[in-house]
This record gives C-alpha cells, sequence and structure tokens, in this order.
C-alpha cells in the first residue's frame, strides 16, 4: 500500500448510540480522527447486527478508506468480517474484540483482568465478611458483563462473602438500577457492597440507598470510568471504586493503529490498555472534567 | 350454490318453522314471552309490531343468533338447538339484516358468494370468472341486472347494499328467509322489483318471514300476519280478515287517529334560500326556499340527491356552486359546527354510520350535539343534561326510559328517536331531517310528527327528506321532488298526491 | 390510593361508578372495572403467600414510587386510546421531558425547569395531533415516525447524560409528603382531573365519543380535530411529566430514557380494559392496570425470578389478566 | 412476477392490476400502489443526485441483501393486518428461528436446521393466532405478552450467541443465484406466493374479508379462528424463516437478534398502504414499502447523515411517504 493518505476517510461503525459509554467512543474517535486529518463518517446499528452488518456494507459501497469499530457486546460477525476482508479494507476493533480473528488491530481493556482488580478492592472493603450484591446489564448474552462479573467473582469466591444475584437486568442504566435496587433493599435486610456491571446502573442504585437510608451500611462500586461515578469517588462517599474502561485511552490508540495500518506499516494485533483502578486514591488524577462521559 | 330459481317446489303450506313458547330475555328486557309461532312453505308470513316489541329479537332467535331462555325451535317437526346463525343457515334459514353485514373491501360479486365461492375444478383455486358470472345471473334472477358484481362493495349507495344483501341471503336456496325492514332504504320502483322477486320465491315454496313498519306493504304483499306487543304474541291472522286500523290496534292497544297534526299557517320570519347549488357528482342547479313555521317536504327516489342537499347545507360536503342566504345574510358552512352555530341541525339518515355513537348511553347521544348549552366554562351541568334528555325520552316516549342505557341495547325504531332527540335539543332555527321515521312504528311515528308540527307552529323552520309518499303528503305545506340530482318538481299541499309526486319523481308526466 | 377510592360519595349513586369511567354505561361497565380490581387482589394475595417481603412499608413504599411513571404514561395513552389512536412516542417524550428539566433545573431553578418540561411535551403531543387529525393519518405511523424524531431532538439537546447539582432537584421524584411519595400525589391528581375531564366536560365527552364513532362526533359540531388534537397534547403533557418525576427520582438525566415504556403503558390500558381502537376504557381500569404490572415486575424481583423467565412470567401474567378482563366482559 | 401479472381473472373487478393487491377495488387501489411506486422512484432519483456510490454494482447488491429480512416479516405482518391484527412478536420469532437455524446446524445439517427453525417460528405464530382467535382477545396486547414469552424461550435455549462451523451455513443468506442472493429469490417466492394465497384461495380471501367485516364472514360459514390462527401461522413461519436467513447472513446467532423489528415491518405495510385495523393492504404496496425504507436507512449511511439526525430524517420521511400515500388515496 501507499504511503499514509492524509484525506482517508475512516468509516466509524458502533453497535448504538443510546449508551453514554458509546457515544463518548464515537466523539473521542472522531477527535482523534480529525487531530490526525482523516475524515469520519459514522452508522449508527441501534443496537442491531443486522443493522451494524448493513451499516458495514454501506461504508465500504461508500468507499471509506479503513472501518474502527465499536460493536461491544456483539462476540463475533464472521459475514461482514469476511466482507470487509474481500473489499481490502483495514479494520480496527475498539473496546471489544471479536472471536474468530479477521480484524487488523484491536483496542480495549481486558475486561476480565480489571473485574478481577475491582473484586480485589471490593474484598479488600469487606474483609472477607458480609453480602455483596451484583447487579448484571443484561440481556444473558452479554459477554463483557459477565467477563467483568467473572472477574470479581475470582477475588470474592471461596472466601467467607455471601453472594446475592438480583434477579432482574439493570439494563444499564439508571433508571433500571434504581428499579433493581429497590426491589433488593425491600428484600434483604443486610447488604453491604453492591457491584454493578456498570457506572450508570451503580449511580441508579447509589440513589436508592440513599432513598431507604442505608448509605451508611452499603457501599457500590461500579465500572467504566464514568465521569459521575470518579466525582462520587473523588467526595469520597459510599461510591468506593469502579474499573476503568476509558473511551478516550481506547480512541487514541484505535486511530493511531488505523493510521498506520492506512500507511502501510504492520501494527500488534490486539493491545490491552492499562488496568485501571479507580478508587480513592487515583480518582482525583483521572477525573477529566470536560470529558463527555 | 345453485341460484334460487334453480328448484321448482310447489306451494304446499307445510310447516317448516316453528318457534314454540319462545322465551328470551336481555337483562331485565323481557324481549320475547313464550311466543308460539309457525311458519308455512309457500306463504309470506308478516310481523308486525311496535318498537322493542320484539320483532328482530324473534327473527334473531330463529336463525340462531341469539339462543332461547325457554322454549324450542322445530325445523321440519325436528326440534333444533340452534346456537350459531351458522346452525340456522345450514338448515336453510336465510336472513336479511336490518342492518349492513357486507364487508365493504370486496367485491359484489365475493359479498354474495362469501365462504362458497367457485373453485377450479383441478386446482381448487377461485375461478374468478365463473364467480362473476354466478352473481351476474343472481342479480338478473332478482330483477336487477344492471348492478355492476364487480364494483366494490363500500361504494355503493345504501338501497345498493341492500339488494346485495338480498342476493346473499338467497344465493343458496332458502328455505325460510327472512327479511327485516327490507324497504326502509328502497324507492317505490325497487320495491316493486322486490315484491316481485318475493313472490317468485314464495310461489316456489319458500316461507318468507317479513317484518316492516309500513302497513300497506303487508296488505299488499303478506297471507299472514303476526302482531306482537312487549315481547308477547297478540295474535296470528289472515291478512283478508283484518285492515290497517285493526292492525294498529292490536299493535298499539289503541285506535290511531290523526295521525298528522292539525297546523297553523306559517308565520313570517327568518328563512332559508338556496339558489342555483351545486354538487358535482350528485346534484346542480337547486334552488328553494324554507321559511319560519314552514315545513318543506322533499320527495324524491333512492339516490335522487336529497341527502346530499341537506349534508351541502349543513356544511357535512362542501358545495361546488350556488348561494345559501338564511336569516338575510349569506351563509356557507364549511363545517357542521358552523351551520350548528347559526342555528341549523340536520339529523342524518344513516343512524348507525353517522348518528349514534355505539357503546354510550342515550343520555350522552341525545346531548351529544348540544353539549355547549348545557355547560358551563366547558363543564357540562349533569342535572341539566338529564333533565333535557329525559324530558325528550318522555316525549318520544324512548323505550327503556333509562338514559343510562346503552343505545347498542336499543330496538332500531328507539336508536332513531335517540337520534332525534339529539337534533331537538340543539334548538336550531331550521331543522333538516332526513328520513326521520326510518324504522319507527306508527305509534312513535305518531309522536314524532306531533312533536315537528309543534316545533313548526312555534317558528322554526323544518325541510323534512322522506321517501316515505304519506309521511311527505301529510306533514308538508309545500313539496319539492328530486329526480337525478335535479329539482324537477313543486308543489303546493293542496295540489300534491301520491299519484303526481310519484310521477315526477320517476319522470314518467 | 384510598382517598381517590371512594371519590363520588355524594354524587348520585348511578354516578359513583361512572366518576372514574370513560363510559357511562350500566352493568357492563361495572364488570370491567370489578375484574382487574380482583385479578389484583388476586395478585396481592400470592404475593403475601410467597414472600414476608412484599407488605413492609419499604416495599409499598418503592412500588408507589415506581408506579408512578408508568401511571401517568398511561393515563395519557388511555385518553389517545379512547379515540381511537395510539401513540408511541410517549417514551421519547419522556425522554425529553427529562432532560429539559435537568438542563434548565440548575440555570433558572425547579419550577421553570418543570414548566419547560411540560411545555415542551405538550406542544410535542399536540404536534402529533395536529399531524394525525388535519392530515387523517393513521395514528401508529406517526407517532412512531415522530418517536424517532423526538428521540433524535433529545440526543441533539444532549448526547450525554445531565445531572444537576440544584439541591432540591430530587424533591419532586423523591420528595415524601407524609407518607407517600410527591410523585404519587402529583399522579393521583392527574388521575382524578383526568377523571373529571372524561366524564364532566363537553370536550373530554367529545373525546370518549370519537372513538365509538367519529363521524357522529363531527356531524354533532364538535370539533374534531381540536379534541384529537387535545388527546394527544395530554398524552405529552403527561409523558413528560412523567420523564421530569423519572429524572428527579434517579437525579440524573439519560437522553436514552423511556425507550420501550409504550409497551407498558399500552398493556396497562387494556389491562384495564381498554379497547384499542377506542370506545371503551376507563381511568379506573387503566390505575389497576398500572398496578398489576407495577406488581408483578416488584414480585418477580422479590421472589427472585431469574431475569430471562421475568419475561416470560410477565407475559403470560399480561396475558391471564386480559383473559380475566375479556371474561368479566362476556358475563 | 412477469407471468402472474396478467391472469384471466383475479379477485378483483376487471383488472389484471389486482394480482398482488389483496383488495379488489378498481381504481382507488390502483392509486395506493402508485403513490408508493412513485415515492419510491422519487427516493431512486435523489439517491442518484447526492451520491455516486448508490447506483453501483455493489450497492444495489448490498440493498438487495438487506432487504430481505424486513420483506419477509413484512409481508407476514400484512397477511396479519389485513386481518384486522397485528404482530409485535415477530421479532422475537426472528430470534427464535436464529437461534434454531444455528443451534441445529451443525448437529443435523442445512436442511433440517432450516426446518426446523421455520416449524417453530411457524407454532409460535399458530399459537398466537389460537390465542387471540378461540379467545377474542386483542392482538396486540396477546402478541406484546408472546413477544416476552418466546425473547424468554429463546434465552432459555441460549444464552450466549451460537456461530456453527458447518461449511455452507452462511449460503442461504450470502449465497448467490446468478446476480442475485438466494436470500432475495426466497422472499420474492415468498411474495409470490402470498399474493396467490391471498387472491385466488378460499382462505385467503377469506383473511382479506375478517379485516373488513368479521361479522359478516362468520355468517357466511366461514371458520373464523382458523383463518386468523393460520394468518398468525404464516407471520410466524416467515419471521423465522427471516431470522435463519439473517443468522446465516452475519454467521452467529445472536439471542437477542430481532428487537424492535416489528416497528419496521408494520411500517413498511402501512407505507405501502395497508390500514392497521383492516380492510386494506396489498402484497405489492408492502413490496414497495420494504424498499422505501431500505433506501432510506442505505441512503442514509451513503449520504453520510449524521447519528442523530438519521433518527429525525427517517421520521419525516416516514411522515411524508404516508402522507403522500394519503393523498394519493383521496384523489
Ligand atoms: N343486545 C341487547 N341487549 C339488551 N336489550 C336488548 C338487546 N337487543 C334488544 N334488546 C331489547 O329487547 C327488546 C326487543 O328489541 P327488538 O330489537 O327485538 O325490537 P323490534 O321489535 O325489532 O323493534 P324495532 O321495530 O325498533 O326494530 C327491546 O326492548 C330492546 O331494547
Ligand atoms: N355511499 C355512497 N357512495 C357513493 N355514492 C353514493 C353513496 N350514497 C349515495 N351515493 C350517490 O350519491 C348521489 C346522491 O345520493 P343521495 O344519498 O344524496 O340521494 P337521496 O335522494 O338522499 O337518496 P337516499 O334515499 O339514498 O339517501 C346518488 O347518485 C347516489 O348514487
Ligand atoms: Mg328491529
Ligand atoms: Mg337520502
Amino acid at each position: 500500500q501507499q504511503a499514509p493518505k492524509r484525506d482517508a476517510t475512516i468509516g466509524i461503525v458502533t453497535l448504538q448510540m443510546r449508551a453514554p459509554y458509546f457515544v463518548a467512543m464515537v466523539r473521542a474517535l472522531e477527535a482523534e480522527g480529525a487531530k490526525r486529518g482523516f475524515k469520519t463518517v459514522v452508522a449508527d446499528g441501534g443496537g442491531d447486527a443486522a443493522k451494524v452488518s448493513s451499516d458495514i456494507e454501506d461504508l465500504l459501497a461508500r468507499g471509506v478508506d479503513g472501518l474502527i469499530m465499536n460493536i461491544s457486546p456483539l462476540e463475533s460477525l464472521p459475514g461482514p468480517m469476511a466482507a470487509i476482508k474481500k473489499a481490502g479494507k483495514p479494520v480496527v476493533l475498539v473496546n471489544r474484540k471479536l472471536t474468530g480473528g479477521e480484524y487488523d488491530a484491536w483496542v480495549g481493556v481486558d475486561n476480565r483482568v480489571i473485574g478481577t482488580g475491582v473484586g480485589e478492592v471490593i474484598a479488600k472493603h469487606m474483609g472477607g465478611k458480609g453480602v455483596l450484591m451484583m447487579m448484571r446489564g443484561g440481556p444473558e448474552d452479554n459477554s463483557t458483563g459477565n467477563a467483568r462479573r467473572d472477574g470479581v467473582l475470582s477475588k470474592v469466591k471461596d472466601t467467607g462473602i455471601q453472594l446475592l444475584m438480583a434477579p432482574e437486568f439493570g439494563k444499564w442504566t439508571e433508571d433500571g438500577g434504581i428499579r433493581v435496587m429497590e426491589d433488593m433493599l425491600a428484600k434483604h435486610k443486610q447488604i453491604n457492597v453492591v457491584f454493578c456491571e456498570n457506572d450508570s446502573m451503580c449511580l441508579g442504585a447509589q440513589k436508592a440507598i440513599a432513598d431507604a437510608k442505608r448509605t451508611g451500611e452499603i457501599s457500590v462500586v461500579g465500572f467504566d470510568g464514568q465521569k459521575s461515578a470518579i466525582e462520587q469517588i473523588v467526595m469520597g462517599t459510599n461510591y468506593i471504586g469502579s474499573g476503568q474502561n476509558s473511551p478516550s485511552v481506547i480512541a487514541r490508540i484505535g486511530v493511531e493503529r488505523m493510521a498506520a495500518l492506512l500507511a502501510g506499516q504492520k501494527v500488534e494485533k490486539d493491545t490491552i490498555t492499562p488496568v485501571v483502578v479507580i478508587t480513592k486514591e487515583n480518582a482525583a488524577s483521572l477525573l477529566d472534567p470536560n470529558s463527555p462521559f | 350454490m345453485t341460484p334460487a330459481i334453480a328448484s321448482q317446489s310447489s306451494r304446499d303450506g307445510r310447516i317448516v318453522l316453528v318457534a314454540e313458547g319462545v322465551d328470551k330475555r336481555y337483562g331485565g328486557t323481557h324481549a320475547l314471552r313464550g311466543v308460539t309461532i309457525a311458519f308455512r312453505a309457500g306463504e309470506i308470513h308478516a310481523i308486525v309490531g311496535e318498537n322493542g316489541a320484539g320483532k328482530s329479537t324473534l327473527t334473531r332467535v330463529l336463525t340462531g343468533a341469539t339462543g332461547v331462555d325457554a322454549g324450542h325451535i322445530q325445523v321440519d317437526g325436528a326440534a333444533h338447538e340452534l346456537r350459531t346463525p351458522l346452525d340456522g343457515q345450514r338448515l336453510g334459514i336465510r336472513m336479511v339484516h336490518q342492518h349492513d353485514t357486507l364487508v365493504p373491501n370486496l367485491s359484489v360479486t365475493e359479498n354474495v358468494l362469501l365462504g362458497h365461492l367457485p373453485r377450479a375444478p383441478r386446482t381448487g383455486w377461485i375461478d374468478w370468472r365463473a364467480a362473476h358470472g354466478l352473481a351476474a345471473a343472481l342479480f338478473g334472477q332478482l330483477g336487477w341486472p344492471e348492478l355492476d358484481v364487480r364494483q366494490r362493495t363500500g361504494a355503493l349507495s345504501a338501497a345498493q347494499r341492500q339488494i346485495v344483501e338480498i342476493a346473499k341471503a338467497i344465493s343458496i336456496e332458502p328455505r325460510v328467509l327472512i327479511l327485516d325492514e327490507p324497504t326502509a332504504t328502497l324507492a317505490h320502483q325497487d320495491i316493486e322489483r322486490l315484491f316481485a322477486f318475493v313472490r317468485r320465491l314464495r310461489d316456489r315454496g319458500t316461507a318468507v318471514i317479513y317484518i316492516s313498519h309500513h302497513l300497506d306493504e303487508i296488505f299488499e304483499l303478506a297471507e299472514r300476519v303476526t302482531v306482537l306487543r312487549d315481547g308477547a304474541l297478540v295474535g296470528t291472522l289472515p291478512t283478508a280478515q283484518t285492515d290497517k286500523a285493526g292492525l294498529i290496534r292490536m299493535m298499539v292497544g289503541r285506535a290511531i287517529e290523526d295521525l298528522f297534526p292539525q297546523r297553523a299557517p306559517p308565520a313570517p320570519g327568518h328563512r332559508l334560500s338556496v339558489h342555483g347549488l351545486a354538487r358535482t357528482g350528485a346534484f346542480a342547479d337547486v334552488s328553494f326556499d324554507v321559511g319560519a313555521g314552514e315545513i318543506v317536504g322533499m320527495y324524491g327516489l333512492v339516490g335522487s340527491g336529497r341527502s346530499e342537499i341537506a349534508r351541502c347545507i349543513f356544511g357535512a360536503d362542501l358545495a361546488t356552486a350556488g348561494t345559501i342566504t338564511w336569516r338575510d345574510k349569506p351563509f356557507a358552512a364549511r363545517s357542521p359546527k358552523q351551520a350548528l352555530g347559526e342555528g341549523i341541525a340536520l339529523l342524518t339518515e344513516d343512524r348507525l354510520g353517522d348518528g349514534l355513537v355505539r357503546g354510550m348511553s342515550i343520555r350522552d347521544n341525545a346531548s351529544l350535539a348540544s353539549m355547549a348549552a348545557i355547560s358551563r366554562w366547558g363543564v357540562l351541568r349533569k342535572n341539566l343534561q338529564r333533565g333535557r334528555v329525559e324530558e325528550q325520552v318522555r316525549r318520544l316516549a324512548i323505550r327503556p326510559p333509562d338514559i343510562e342505557r346503552n343505545v347498542a341495547a336499543l330496538s332500531g325504531g328507539n336508536q332513531q328517536k335517540v337520534v332525534l332527540a339529539k337534533w331537538l335539543l340543539t334548538d336550531a332555527k331550521l331543522l333538516i331531517l332526513d328520513e326521520p321515521t326510518r324504522g319507527v312504528d306508527i305509534a312513535a311515528k305518531r309522536d314524532i310528527y306531533d312533536v315537528i308540527g309543534r316545533l313548526a307552529d312555534s317558528g322554526i323552520a323544518v325541510l323534512l327528506i322522506s321517501s316515505d309518499l304519506p309521511e311527505v303528503l301529510g306533514m308538508s305545506d309545500r313539496i319539492l321532488v328530486m329526480r337525478e340530482g335535479r329539482l324537477v318538481g313543486r308543489f303546493g299541499r293542496a295540489e300534491a298526491s301520491e299519484e303526481r309526486l310519484l310521477a315526477s319523481a320517476s319522470g314518467l308526466h | 390510593m384510598t382517598a381517590s377510592d371512594r371519590p363520588a360519595e355524594t354524587a348520585a349513586p348511578k354516578d359513583s361508578r361512572a366518576l372514574f369511567s370513560a363510559r357511562t354505561l350500566g352493568i357492563e361497565l361495572t364488570w370491567r372495572e370489578l375484574i382487574p380490581v380482583l385479578c389484583f387482589f388476586l395478585l396481592l394475595t400470592v404475593a403475601a403467600t410467597f414472600t414476608d417481603a412484599f407488605f413492609t412499608e419499604r416495599n409499598i413504599g418503592n412500588l408507589l414510587r415506581q408506579i408512578v411513571a408508568n401511571g401517568l404514561i398511561s393515563l395519557g395513552m388511555l385518553i389517545v386510546i379512547l379515540t381511537g389512536g395510539i401513540d408511541l412516542s410517549v417514551g421519547s417524550v419522556v425522554a425529553l421531558g427529562g432532560v429539559l428539566f435537568a438542563g434548565v433545573a440548575d440555570r433558572l431553578g425547579i419550577p421553570a425547569a418543570l414548566a419547560a418540561a411540560v411545555t415542551a411535551g405538550t406542544l410535542a403531543g399536540l404536534i402529533n395531533g395536529t399531524i394525525i387529525s388535519r392530515f387523517r393519518l393513521q395514528p401508529f405511523i406517526v407517532t412512531l415516525a415522530t418517536m424517532g424524531i423526538i428521540r433524535g431532538v433529545v440526543f441533539i439537546y444532549t448526547e450525554s447524560p445531565l445531572s444537576p447539582r440544584h439541591e432540591s432537584f430530587r424533591d419532586l421524584g423523591a420528595a415524601l409528603v407524609g407518607p407517600v411519595s410527591m410523585g404519587l400525589l402529583i399522579m393521583l391528581a392527574c388521575y382524578l382531573a383526568a377523571s373529571f375531564f372524561l366524564n364532566r366536560t363537553a370536550t373530554g365527552r367529545a373525546t370518549v365519543a370519537i372513538g365509538g364513532n367519529v363521524e357522529a362526533v363531527r356531524l354533532a359540531g364538535v370539533n374534531v380535530p381540536r379534541t384529537i388534537t387535545i388527546a394527544y397534547g395530554l398524552s405529552g403533557m403527561l409523558s413528560a411529566l412523567a420523564g421530569a418525576i423519572l429524572v428527579s427520582r434517579l437525579g440524573i438525566a439519560q437522553p436514552s430514557l423511556g425507550a420501550a415504556y409504550e409497551l407498558d403503558a399500552i398493556a396497562a390500558c387494556v389491562i384495564g380494559g381498554a379497547v384499542l381502537g377506542g370506545g371503551s376504557g376507563s381511568v379506573l381500569g387503566t390505575l389497576f392496570g398500572v398496578f398489576t404490572l407495577g406488581i408483578i415486575n416488584n414480585l418477580m424481583n422479590l421472589l427472585g425470578v431469574k431475569s430471562f423467565y421475568q419475561e416470560l412470567v410477565k407475559g403470560a401474567v399480561i396475558i391471564l389478566a386480559v383473559l380475566l378482563v375479556a371474561r368479566g366482559r362476556k358475563s
């Protein structure tokens, strides 16, 4: 291939634009792309794997030079990936790695490893006893959430900590989080820590706990490192930790990889961003007031 | 599937259908009280009675549309339990309903042959060519060969739809044919054609049950007549052994004389003047006046354009040419709301289609057009509303006189009275009445005529559109006749007669 | 709940049934309303038998707070359904009301924020109603389209969640007035008002009548487009109010709030006896539909029903509920 | 399509135009069908003017593959809409068909997998139809409930996505037959068959008639519950088929596939002139509705319309389309 085209067009494929994390990722990718002089086009899959597949086809038909895709929590997408390969365009995955590996580069966190780190924070906080409640985002086939939960579980298993799984999904949102938490609080007299698979649900759960006047006895731990969550951690509330999954860090490396690929260079296939577990100690330094997320 | 004419059985007078001791209640209403009645092959058997007497209920019981609480139905001497209309149909009992049972989005052919469309012998696929042929033949035998069987049924006029209903009922040779007020929407000539066909059917051995409020038709057509009152059988007798006055006495329990009220001469006042009014495709160049205290009758055959004129004056449809003056000012309503604001009210002819809100009470329906008058700051004054509606219920003898009753549970005639009550409550200065007594019994008609007469005497202008000749003749100060969208005749009260109106309406001067 | 259960003690006996009903029928209506009530008590009994946690003050408090949003949305939906329409855009309007409430609160204070939210929601509804009634388009498709349009507008207004710092921001949704939440009181007030509107005002009666026979209503001199427009306006208003209360309760306004809320609202109306296509439905019935759905969700969490069985159970309970309502109607 | 365009006699009076139509009208119908076609060509022209990429072989190929799933689902939805019903469970049935197709493929091969998927979908539809027609419940609420139930069943079948290794697994959705994809051929065959069903078979005619006046059909001796059940069965069958093709195209079967697909399907029918509540709608119109929606999505990607504006534009175009169809109908 030739030298890097400064006016290259990059297609950004996102599974959805409804959740703040995905919006933040798209904006970060656009900003990083602009810095390097790329044009960007965004296709929003509306949460539907089939629409994502159509989006990829459309962007290829439009003649983009490369694709950056954030299609978490989809696990693999053999059909569309084959189409990209056939079109001979480079593809960089961000956030979510696809099994099957026909991509050129992947940048993301290791949800399980960070989950383990978060689990350590929880285990330390609980001191080997008490009740840990876990709230899932859902649906059942969301492996991102499953990896995070497994990571946490690996550190609390075989300790004196009792596990309590919320039966209903929090649907990754504040309102889902508050609803599930309210019902759990009504039923369970003792809960010491609540782990939610993302910060949005956790922020909702925190409200429910406050409404039930049990802030003193229940701490919450989330995932993602959403701005509002970091603020809570900095303030020293009962929000005691989160796992970092920073869209800006991932996007920066992702676009870097794309630029290199367009320039015909070889790049590292899988890049795991540094494992950062956010606690009161490091929260202040990780808080970026201008971040959209 | 064979057309009605195919078989040729004789008039043997055998009893084919018997209702024995049939009892039916709807909640608190005792609709049929131990009715026993027998119908013979080759005979036209009329059923008459006041509104709510139980005529339609009896037909429903005979066809299986409703079950009975007591008693039973015998067909050919064997007792049958009819649970659904299909049970009745399988036994050859077919019915032309008082209301529409057509599928508007299908062709005439398909409506007539619904459920037994002809199929191609080998493939089993519908054979449309054969179907259209079959339907056309059916209408030929009925006496309406001109009806285009490929038309969409929804585009037909009320009269044409009625004919399709009849064709549907006879598309399978019926052993018993029930006609519930089939002539309510038919014009004079069409009634003649229908009668001719019914007689032919009878001659081939069909038992015909015929329900009508037009007593003249009963004497013209039926051999025997049964009178129902309050759900009970008053008697069955040959038509030759009675007369109109006798039937009325049996129906109502008393004689009805002076059907039409005595009236004071019209007084000068506001008036409606219509000049050169037209609506493309419906009527053209229509000019007439209606003055305060005057009842102007408008006669014409079905489809002559009378209803369209009324709708244009009322703003329900828009005229394409012409001017209207009302109370000395030019007036062109663009909506019914505007017309009502100017004191013009229209009772439409289709009570189920655009008259009543089924599912709502008599109270709500009767006050629908006068809500502004009975509300303060948009809030209804319930006591005032109740008082006004109850007064109308008494005046028009609506039965049952319970204003909270759902109108869907009323008999056809009583529904019509509720619609009339709605318009009487508007305090309109010009009242346009399109077929106001359709389906109403003779006693109630008299009450309604009385009300209309008194309204006119109090200075209200009335335009009375009707296909009921005696009604037009009896009520009107002047009569206008429409034919094919044109105003073709004007008669004073003295010079009008049945013959002259008919001749004018059908173009046989 | 208790106060509003018997509001019409003063009125004549015939009227007391109908104060909350959208129809003024006799026996039929009473049945329709009774059956959902029975279902409801059945559910309560099941609840009480299977879990101690249900009849605790805390849980009942939760429940009463959880149903507020769906309660308000369903009420607006009912009014629209009575006209023979449907409003799929409610979820997007919830988000619209929510983000405006949060967006304006810090700058202009809570009352102004609430006013902004409700005004915007009403406007959105009025636009729905205008398009539907003036151009005589099918409500389903129009509100499906505006559902997308309004959602787009919400995301253009803010693509990330807003969390205002105003100290009394959470009062509307979370503050208690005596034993119940402010939100619940607002909701009950809206139910009373809607019932009054539908039964005692000229426009309300016209709204109900339109669903029965629109042509008859038009010929009776009622301004049908205006009436329909008002119905959608009310739906928008109530949805935006629901959004504001919800966001106040959450303390954060997500632009993605309210997705698929229309389904629960329609379900509540139908469980309460409403007929899609118009002509039937009651305010009291809808209230019980809302409670029924709320209790199903709450109960499944208390009983610890696993997440994907929850959808299954909820679906089955809904079918059962409408089956009971339909049986009741027939008898 | 050509041969059957002009049969000697059809359901519709004097016309061969109506082969694809579900109504037997005259002129009115032609208009209704013509307007969507015009919209469609308008869109095409806009497409061609604004972007070179549209009329490329590759893009047209993409488009023709993208519309297959919605095309099949919409066809089933049309049949249900013609009876006056609605089927909200299609999205869940898509998932059901998809996971079964993927789940069975490796063990028993592609034909068995397809059979399993289609059978399960048909069964789901028949259950919908049975509940609706036997108990006379409102289709909206019943299929809303079964939407949850079927989704629950799908998740019980598999919690995580399935990606079969069978070598010809991707043929159904991706293989080309001449210039077009296998999926498209299957879809077109289904359209032909449906049009034949609706116009030339007794059950098909009864289906159309039920939406016009169910009581009349009952009185004519037609088994109405059976006819309605068949309609929902067909909808389930076509949705499951769509699921299988979709999964084959993607190469992976997600149990969460198909969420909110019902909305696009209903939109396609209505854009194509169908009236919710029954009595109107045509196969040809629906096909064009499907194309219109497909092109809107495709075009917005090609033109690079920003994401939140996409929802806005799509909503506006849908309103415009139904407005045009409605205008056409009036004239
Ligand atoms: N579905 C129903 N529910 C309750 N009452 C009913 C119902 N149908 C009829 N009725 C009542 O039964 C009685 C008989 O009604 P029916 O329709 O048989 O009268 P009819 O003789 O046909 O009158 P009309 O001449 O007005 O058509 C009336 O009092 C009517 O109110
Ligand atoms: N539903 C309809 N659809 C189409 N054309 C109709 C319809 N009803 C009536 N027409 C036509 O409109 C014209 C005027 O009919 P209109 O109803 O005004 O006549 P009318 O004298 O009042 O007769 P009727 O007794 O049937 O009401 C006629 O040519 C008639 O065939
Ligand atoms: Mg009758
Ligand atoms: Mg007329």
